[in-house]
């Protein structure tokens, strides 16, 4: 390609850094404002616990491991996840075959205790058993 | 005692501190305006410095202590000494015959004592970077000079305030001279070792410059010294270029003189957003083959029309 | 003598601490170091300085060198190569420093966990402040993240 | 004069990721240079294994996280042909659209990050200002940013209304102005030439031998595209011109880049207004019977290949990924001869690393 000359490039950006002052900036008010996620995001996964049947599908396709069914017998299990291990990927979503586990467009906090990203889904344990896991969780 | 005042608070250490710390905030936050950005508040200066202040002095085994702490300052030393004889809205701390040289003198202190620490410690990237810092020293300083000489020889004196009054008298310098106060800005440029000629300190090639391995208190003394360089050099231009006030005659002289000296400060923040950093060959060739040249064209015309 | 230097030193520093702490507060400045991932968050990290995001607005710079930076993003999952790296770009950062998990790879691992050649998470090499789980995190939860390391300075 | 071996990465400000190089200078001149991989290497050609053919799809998409859908549509491809499954037409759409996108926000991206390490923050800061529409465009059809995970073996799972369409359609004629006025800029604006004319020289014999591909191939006259010269689908439907420049410096790739995001632009609008209807993916099985496949694509940096082979049971045999950046990490012993320090910057964010993705 033949090297062009234009004269009047020396300040190419000034009209564009003008309009832009002129324009004000458009950065978002987020830290000091709501952040907008847009309604599609993938963000933490929920459940609906009384559709969930344990059947540990999402538990299957996981890619990163992310979420855990600790089974005893047929109506006896946990589900576990795991925010800091997710990829956030939604195979759990495509994999369900009961609807019953979900994305919602929220970003999980952060957090300093890495032990603090536990969250149990579903509790389908006896009542002796779990009452100590919840307090941890919490 | 008005001595004492003029030293410490005006036009002294205290008012250029705060005038250091505003025209950092002022060119961030226009930087920022430019390019559709926020910026910061106008606190963070002042967070900056006191947080560097605050933090641990790391020094790297194999560069010299002594040398270390001295040189940063040194710098702030040269500038503010610097500072004592350039009028601020017409009050200087001292004046004489000819302190125009000894304040280009001594803005160039900074740039050799940038020099050397970048050759006392022991990084690459510090020794590249000062190595570089000298080589656009010498790139900058010939036409920055010439620009500058040629208002003194215009007005026939080598005192800041006589050419400030000879301005008074005739017209602006900036109107009398635009080439000379485009070759002067693109030198301040250099000096100051902002975008787009901040080839010593380049991010992306040599990380930090000679400053790579400094953190606490010496970073903050060196920021220190480079934004009151920035304030100093600023002033010097409007006293020279936009020295007289007679078009805002009704105004006070300081607010107009501050006006002033924002303004080139804007000047100074479009030239950084308008332009990729050169290298190094390339600004040498700017300033030896395009900048001196039209310098010295400048100067002998300057001559020429008082030998008329 | 040296006692009266000393609780005039003690009492100077109690003086300062509140401006010490805000000045923290109000000018992090990060290094930025991929110990392995895949450029999702590093993107995101980037993104954080751009238009849409700023985070100049909260005194936070992008620093280049490990000696100028206060705190230490770390993004992706720790490889065995860059292990020794990571201790030693945290060793060259001076007094005082903090370390962010940005990313889920960085908390634990996250999809890459069991690799041959993943250590894991940055908490098995260094003491981390904050975890920022996400993959990627968004901009959003990178600044909250901050705020909230800033809050705990 | 002596020599200095000057260490850039594994963390360096010009380098977003851990990559090794050492260069050897003389004052300012570049006499030699080395350089040191593998400090990304996470091994996921060997997890591939371990895991089954779903779980793949997510992993393969974060072996780069800029060109994350290419990575797994061209896996999915590859798995589609062992099945022997077709996937219908909307669904191969609406996987070009996200390829084209994707092209759009890393050549935005890359135009951001050169610009950023030879000192031109401003260009930096409008790309990526640029750039988060087309964010917002793929979030919206996709729900991430920066991996869609829109992927499923037999098409994808992400869909699109008629209203949304229309709405995509306005946000990219808005788009296409900012591009525009950012492709003069980097025609025009001359302190940017000033900085990557004649840096990074690859000749088109060069080019041929080291077996380049993509924009770094296209900039130095060597007219290969694999979208035009596969005739797949959907590209064979579409009509759009492939850049080329026969300069072979940095400045030629920058134009061949933002052209290519123009063209891009051009694809997307096709591929929105002829969008077909019918259903985006098809119902596939979860075991794949024995064999071995081949997928290509172009990705934002030329061609990527996938071979896959299964052995019969839920998670294949051996998955091996060639991405285009190998192809450009050889020539860089060529590219940088003859420069000085300050142009290593401009060369290596010339090629457009992905250092994620050559090392996997």
């Amino acid at each position: 390609m033949k090297t062009r000359f234009y004269p009047h490039t020396f300040a190419y950006l000034l009209p564009h850094i003008w309009r832009v002052l002129c324009k004000g900036a458009c950065t978002v008010g987020f830290p000091f404002g709501e952040a907008k996620l847009p309604s599609g995001y993938r963000g933490v996964v929920k459940i609906k616990p009384e559709l969930c049947r344990g059947c540990g599908l999402c538990v299957r396709d996981c890619p990163a491991f992310g979420i855990e069914l600790e089974r005893e017998g047929r109506d006896k299990f946990r589900l576990i996840y795991y925010p800091d291990r997710c990829a956030y990927c939604s195979q759990c979503e495509t994999s369900c075959n009961f609807g019953a586990i979900y994305q919602v467009n929220e970003f999980v906090p952060a957090t300093d205790r890495p032990d603090e990203l536990r969250v149990v889904l579903v509790d389908r344990w006896p009542e002796e058993d779990s009452t100590a896991d919840e307090d941890q969780t919490d | 005692m008005v001595i004492l005042f003029r030293l410490l608070v005006f036009p002294g250490f205290l008012f250029l501190f705060f005038s250091a710390m505003l025209f950092d905030w002022v060119d961030r936050r226009v930087i920022a305006r430019f390019q559709e950005r926020v910026g910061p508040p106008w606190y963070q200066p002042f967070a900056d410095f006191v947080k560097l202040l605050a933090k641990e002095d790391v020094l790297s085994t194999g560069a010299h202590a002594t040398a270390a702490s001295l040189l940063p300052v040194a710098a702030l030393v040269a500038v503010l000494t610097a500072a004592l004889y350039v009028p601020v809205g017409g009050i200087a701390v001292a004046s004489f015959e000819g302190d125009l040289i000894l304040v280009l003198f001594l803005l160039s202190v900074p740039a050799i004592s940038y020099f050397l620490v970048g050759w006392i410690s022991v990084g690459v990237y510090s020794v590249i970077g000062g190595n570089r810092s000298l080589l656009q020293y010498f790139s900058y300083e010939v036409p920055f000079l010439m620009a500058l000489a040629a208002p003194a020889a215009l007005s026939g004196t080598w005192s800041i305030a006589r050419i400030v009054a000879y301005q008074g008298q005739t017209s602006w310098g900036l109107l009398m001279q635009p080439l000379g106060f485009i070759l002067a800005m693109i030198g301040l440029v250099g000096k100051l070792k902002r975008d787009p000629l901040d080839i010593p300190k380049a991010k992306s090639e040599v990380i930090a410059g000679p400053l790579t391995e400094f953190s606490g208190r010496k970073l903050a003394l060196w920021h220190l010294a480079m934004e009151m360089q920035t304030v100093v050099g600023i002033f010097l231009l409007v006293n020279l270029f936009v020295g007289d006030s007679r078009f805002f005659g009704w105004l006070p002289q300081l607010p107009v003189f501050g006006l002033k000296a924002l303004a080139l400060l804007v000047l100074l923040s479009m030239a950084a957003v308008l332009y990729a950093r050169l290298r190094i060959d390339q600004l040498a060739d700017l300033g030896w083959k395009i900048l001196a040249p039209l310098a010295l064209l400048q100067f002998v015309a300057t001559l020429w029309i008082i030998g008329l | 003598m040296v006692q009266v230097l000393e609780s005039l030193e003690s009492r100077l520093r109690n003086w300062t601490q509140p401006v010490v702490r805000w000045a923290r507060r109000k000018s992090p400045w990060i290094l930025h170091f991929n110990s392995g991932g895949c450029n999702g968050c590093d993107i995101e990290i980037l993104d954080t300085l751009t238009p849409r995001y700023d985070v100049e607005r909260l005194g936070i710079l992008k620093e280049a060198c490990p000696r100028h930076a206060d705190v230490l993003v770390v993004t992706g999952p720790v490889t065995r190569q860059t292990r020794d790296r990571l201790r030693r770009i945290y060793e060259q950062m001076a007094e005082p420093k903090w370390v962010v998990a940005v990313g889920s790879c960085s908390c634990s691992g996250g999809i890459f966990a069991g690799g041959h050649n993943v250590v894991g998470g940055v908490g098995e090499v260094l003491p981390v402040d904050l975890y920022i789980p996400g993959c990627p995190c968004r901009p959003e939860a990178i600044i909250d993240g901050i705020a909230k390391l800033l809050g705990k300075i | 004069m002596s020599k200095t071996i000057v260490p850039i990465g594994p963390q360096h400000p010009l380098l977003k990721e851990p990559v090794a190089f050492q260069i050897t200078v003389e004052g300012e001149q570049v006499i030699d240079s080395a350089m040191r991989m593998g400090y990304v290497h996470r091994g996921i050609e060997r997890l591939c294994e371990e895991r089954t053919y779903v779980q793949d799809i997510h992993l393969l998409e974060r072996v780069c996280g800029i060109c994350s859908h290419v990575h797994a549509t061209t896996y999915c491809r590859a798995v589609e042909a062992l099945i022997g499954v077709e996937v219908p037409l909307r669904g191969v759409y609406l996987r070009a659209l996200l390829c084209e996108l994707e092209r759009i926000h890393s050549h935005l991206l890359w135009l951001g990050v050169l610009a950023r390490n030879i000192g031109f923050d401003t260009i930096f800061m409008y790309a990526w200002r640029d750039r988060e529409i087309v964010l917002d465009i793929m979030e919206d059809l996709s729900g991430g940013r920066v991996s869609h995970a829109a992927n499923v073996i037999g098409g994808v799972r992400v869909d699109l209304t008629e209203a949304r369409r229309e709405e995509i359609l306005g946000e990219l004629t808005f788009l296409d102005g900012q591009v525009a006025r950012l492709l003069n800029v980097v025609e025009q604006e001359q302190s940017l030439r000033a900085r990557t004319r004649d840096i990074g020289l690859l000749t088109l014999e060069q080019v041929r031998q080291y077996c380049v591909v993509g924009p770094v191939a296209r900039a130095s006259g060597l007219d290969v595209d694999f979208r035009r010269d596969s005739l797949q689908v959907p590209y064979d439907r579409l009509t759009f011109e492939v850049p080329v420049h026969d300069a072979g410096d940095v400045w030629a790739r920058t134009l061949v880049r933002s052209q290519e995001t123009v063209e891009s632009l051009r694809l997307c609008r096709q591929i929105l207004e002829d969008l077909p209807e019918g259903p985006t993916s098809a119902r596939v099985p979860r075991r794949v019977k024995a064999g071995q496949a081949i997928a290509r694509a172009e990705a934002p940096r030329g061609e990527v290949f996938y071979y896959v082979r299964s052995d019969g049971s839920d998670s294949p045999a051996r998955v091996k990924v060639r991405t285009p950046t190998l192809t450009s990490l050889i020539t860089l012993p060529v590219q940088l001869q003859e420069i000085t320090m300050a142009d290593v910057s401009v060369v290596l964010s010339g090629v457009d690393l992905c250092i994620a993705c050559a090392d996997r």
